[in-house]
């Protein structure tokens, strides 16, 4: 075990991967010479050549075609992109295409790709650079969806997705690059849909990934002081989603917050709200509660950001809320 | 409102000046690849007017965009490349997946949406696939499929590879941003695409010169500094040839190369368009039909004697047997079992 | 009173407003010489000309960035989609331009533009071409979605979106362009965010919208036969969202089941369903239900077609599960 | 891995060859012109350099781009048009929203997220919006206002007005599908818009040569018969002359003009790529300050005797205290209230 970042877990599931399989390449804005722009391939074009890591220019639904393409010919491409703001450029082409193309030809072809780069909100910058769009991927039947918020679960998840042998979208968070934690560094693959409750407890099970699952951890350590024993589960994929696990937390705890990020209508928080209610109606003491992003685009000024934004304090009241409505 | 004669003439006559009429009497070639030509040529079109007689009886369904007038496309540009080199198409792609080698029955129980389609029935008309011949799909999203070419010849070029990939749209798709970012890569990266616009001088009702601000297609492959040629698309050899100088660029120097082939579609945009006479005379349909691919280059392997009258009426029986195997095939496959629905998500 | 068919009602108020309101225009792929391709634009090029009837090239993302600078600048926009699936292409335009420009700008410029035309499958059409996105736009804070069941609420409601000073999807069907009905020929407007009750019921509300509304009818129909007294709600617009229309229903019914053509992971129906457990949890005899599309990609094949779509047998499944859960 | 200076030298000799510099030592012109030009440019420069700083301190969050080194493009095309014009930018535009006629107050304001700022706070840096000046925004998705600018171009000759729109946006946004897309319709449909293309030779770190397949960008008009010019974006009177060419055009013919003004960033891509050291040396940067757009006017300025340097002092010294007024206001301005948050979705 070692210690590292986030952005190191990536890179270096990103090396390890491209040293095993000569047909793993890594496409996208500046991710060569420039080593990405928050560095996440630091020495890969070093290591591996120009051949394998790709500088393109700003042509999103161009370069992310290039990755369906070589990907239904054998390659395994993982495309960078620089957020995933401008994925909504290659939307078409992630949805009508790398999404299809299986179905569509009877499986006669696959499609391997990564598509990954940073999600949701960093630090002021504004609306269109702030999106969270996992509900947008989630929507649709063909891709999986996988937003890591640990560095051990950010290698062990990509290694997986990389290998995966259809598309498979990582959503990474600008805020966790520098994050650091623990990382085997032997071989370490964590599959594909499959949760992971972070922190067990008894009371109130929270629901949260990527980044907010560390909002979600310090309000269960502040909520600790209080004598509520939350439990914290991590989807960790959302598509396709450990239905299981999410549900067995809820079976003992009986109320659930559900945390995001992003927009609350049709939110992944939705469908997390809904799964839970059809599964365990009869075992909910409360009906689950979401705390998502305010319904407003994101705004520029610091104090108005942190408004809009799920903040510890509106988790605590969210479970204060499961816990003593009745 | 109707586009008027004075229109279609401009048309015709802009393909008899501009493009480089190579009228190519075939004269040297081999005749049986001229025959091997016509057959596929002729296999197109009676395959099209079958699929239609399917369709008016509701054993098809969904939009049907026959490619009959179109057929020297698929069938030139096809025979110029090898069985391992890719091909990929837009939603009128019968002829292209046809020249490509694909089986007819596959097709046509594919279009019957039957179990022993292509896709198992999953993908109908606008979605044939065949990886057993390297045919990457028929794609729906007008433009959608450029960038996915562009990627094919990544790989290729990325596994030293002397393949190329030919990828057919038409032009409508032309101004789609896709084409410009795909246009720019393949250069930029010297990829062996070879991109084959089927200019038939409408999109859906529109007319090219209210789509385009340049009328000279071909001529946009200088703002990527690609090698770019108009062609007959009426004529096989020429589509042939000019395919077989791509060819040999993309796979001597890896570079793409996009081809205006000027060509013409006789039915409507698809079977729910079938008069296709708001936007055009049917004068212009009618002289457009004088320049038949079929017919033109029969008689051009009669005049040579690489055909004969006899042969001629026995390719003809050849390939209707074909299509009527094809339907006899599609009809006997089942519907797919509803198991199928969930696989191959 | 006139009998119209849908088609025709949202042909009157493109003309109505076009009469109106010099301003208006309609741009889109063969919306003039051709009329649409589904005939909406019937009469329109001939009785306005070509100056604001406008056919443009096969490139949805420029044009209706095209619609979007028209509107900042005072013109009002009627931008046809020949169908939904091609604004996936425009979807940067639409989601981090028309929808955000208001904001990111303080109020100064709003962008009155209506986007219109067929969503969901229609019949064969396969993976590409059938896809239900009202979800997408729903998710977005500064879009309003509409999309009418009745050639009376296409009429009324046409008209108040083309008159709303910001961005309005309005998502047509193309199975319902031939549907029949009752159409004021007076002026007629109906508001934005107001549902209706189409079947008027006590035992079970039933939520639908668009073509799944007449499922939802028949089905109420033939409850009927067994006793089965359902309530039918049309949000008719998606957002805002007519909270009230909805919760009164279930108030009254205790017991609620969602339809929709797209697919499930969040979609509206996992908005609507947690939601109303949000709000009404504690009146709620069963959770709420959900008749979604199955989750796979639209197949060609007719009769796997017809299994992947909403049916009236499985609304009837669900509307007994609801009731004799418990 | 660096950028060598033999590219470094190509860019700067490229531009001397290529560009037709109209070195317009302004003989002839009206020394107020000539002072407001000047004034401008530095006006941008003294702007820029200020916020830079306030990033450091932590009072301007985000992304924050400077324009230092390209202030000539602004300014001088932007004394080309008349105040009811627009214009519209990407997220570099504080040079463009300055010269737009914007007061600088505002601007400091909206780039450290006040109440007073253009946009209440809500926009920041790279979403400058003025509805009183007609300045239609930043926009931070790199291609994404094209269109928009088109539509612009659209509703004035929909209302039969003789405005003309100012598009501005960076080499980096000319492979975007958009631009493709936008170009044509603003030619086929012959709409007064002028794109021009602020040319830096790089695209955060990538320059040119590593993402178009053609070097001489304003080449690409051609695919859609566009007007296309190259001009000299260091020299404030070469552009606007150039400008003022396209305007002509655009306010009488109702056409479009595609300029790509050859220009340098001299800072990194933003505040968080501070020494732009990885993809280009540090020569080639001192190169190119040579040309300074600034030093080089005011010279010529002072050769002709338009200029004198007590009035160059008084102009620093007028435009420096115009910045301090600038972060005197934005500092005195409050915090947006949160109900704010809730307004103008
Ligand atoms: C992105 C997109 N927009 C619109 C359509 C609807 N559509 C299907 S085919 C077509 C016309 C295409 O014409 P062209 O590219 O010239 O090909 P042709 O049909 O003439 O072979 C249109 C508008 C579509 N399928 N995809
Ligand atoms: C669609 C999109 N892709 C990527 C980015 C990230 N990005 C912001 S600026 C930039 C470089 C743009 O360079 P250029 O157009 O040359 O303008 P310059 O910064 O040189 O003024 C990139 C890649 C973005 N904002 N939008
Ligand atoms: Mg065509
Ligand atoms: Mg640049």
């Amino acid at each position: 075990m070692a210690q590292m970042a986030y952005r190191d877990a990536l890179n270096q599931a990103l090396r390890e991967e491209m040293a095993r399989d000569p047909r793993v390449f890594l496409m996208g804005e500046e991710v060569g010479l420039y080593e990405g722009a928050y560095k996440v391939s630091k020495g890969l074009l070093q290591e591996f050549g120009p051949k394998r890591v790709i500088d393109t220019p700003i042509a999103e639904a161009g370069f992310t075609g290039v990755g369906i393409g070589a990907a239904m010919v054998g390659l395994r491409p993982v495309i960078e992109m620089m957020t995933f703001n401008f994925a909504i450029l290659a939307l078409d082409q992630i949805v009508n295409h790398a999404a299809k193309i299986s179905y569509m030809s009877g499986g006669q072809y696959r499609v391997p790709i990564v598509i990954r780069g940073p999600g949701g909100a960093a630090f002021q910058l504004a609306a269109q650079h702030s999106q969270s769009m996992e509900s947008y991927f989630c929507h649709v039947p063909g891709l999986k969806v996988v937003m890591p918020a640990t560095p051990a679960d950010a290698k062990g998840l990509l290694k997986s997705a990389i290998r995966d042998d259809g598309p498979v979208i990582f959503i990474e968070s600008e805020v966790l690059y520098g994050f650091r934690g623990e990382v085997d560094e032997e071989e370490h693959l964590i599959p594909l849909g499959v949760a992971e409750v972070k922190r067990p407890g008894e009371d109130v099970t929270i629901v949260a990934w990527s980044k907010t699952l560390h909002l979600a951890l310090e309000a269960a350590e502040a909520l600790e002081q209080e004598g509520v024993s939350c439990e914290v589960v991590d989807p960790r994929t959302l598509r396709p989603l450990d239905k299981e696990t999410i549900l067995n937390s809820v079976r003992k705890t009986n109320r659930v917050v559900v945390l995001e990020e992003g927009a609350r209508f049709s939110g992944v928080g939705a469908e997390l709200a809904s799964l839970i209610s059809e599964e365990v109606f009869d075992l909910l003491d409360a009906p689950v509660y979401r705390v998502p992003g305010i319904d407003v685009p994101m705004p520029y000024a610091r104090n108005l950001e942190r408004a809009k934004i799920p903040t510890k304090e509106r988790v605590i009241e969210a479970v204060h809320h499961v816990l003593y409505r009745q | 409102m109707k586009r008027n004669l004075k229109g279609s003439r401009r048309v015709a006559e802009k393909d008899k000046d501009r493009v480089s009429s190579r009228a190519a009497k075939g004269a040297g070639m081999d005749a049986r690849v001229m025959r091997h030509l016509l057959r596929q040529m002729l296999l197109i079109r009676r395959f099209e007017e079958k699929a239609a007689e399917m369709y008016a009886l509701g054993k098809i369904g969904g939009f049907l965009h026959l490619y009959i007038g179109q057929e020297a496309v698929a069938a030139g540009a096809m025979s110029a490349i090898r069985e391992d080199d890719y091909a990929i198409s837009h939603y009128r792609e019968h002829g292209h997946c046809l020249a490509k080698g694909t089986d007819p029955q596959r097709i046509m129980a594919e279009l019957f949406g039957r179990h022993g389609g292509l896709s198992k029935g999953k993908g109908g008309s606008m979605h044939l696939f065949d990886r057993a011949h390297n045919f990457l799909g028929g794609h729906a999203i007008v433009g959608g499929h450029i960038p996915i070419a562009t990627g094919v010849g990544f790989a290729i070029k990325y596994e030293g590879k002397d393949q190329v990939v030919l990828c057919f749209f038409g032009d409508g798709a032309v101004n789609q941003g896709v084409l410009h970012e795909s246009f720019n890569l393949a250069m930029l990266w010297k990829l062996p695409v070879i991109y084959i616009c089927e200019n038939n001088w409408y999109a859906m009702g529109t007319p090219l010169e209210k789509a385009s601000a340049v009328q000279d297609l071909y001529k946009k492959a200088a703002a990527y500094e690609m090698p770019g040629e108009p062609v007959d698309g009426m004529d096989v050899l020429a589509v042939r040839e000019c395919v077989g100088r791509a060819v040999a660029r993309a796979r001597g120097e890896s570079l793409p190369t996009f081809i205006e082939a000027r060509t013409y579609r006789y039915r409507g945009h698809s079977m729910r368009d079938p008069s296709a006479a708001i936007y055009r005379t049917r004068e212009e349909v009618e002289e457009q039909k004088k320049r038949d691919p079929i017919v033109r280059f029969q008689q051009c392997l009669m005049e040579q004697g690489a055909l004969d009258e006899d042969e001629w009426r026995k390719m003809d029986k050849e390939v209707t047997d074909v299509v009527d195997e094809a339907v006899a095939y599609a009809d006997a496959s089942p519907e797919p079992p509803l198991g199928v629905l969930y696989e191959d998500v």
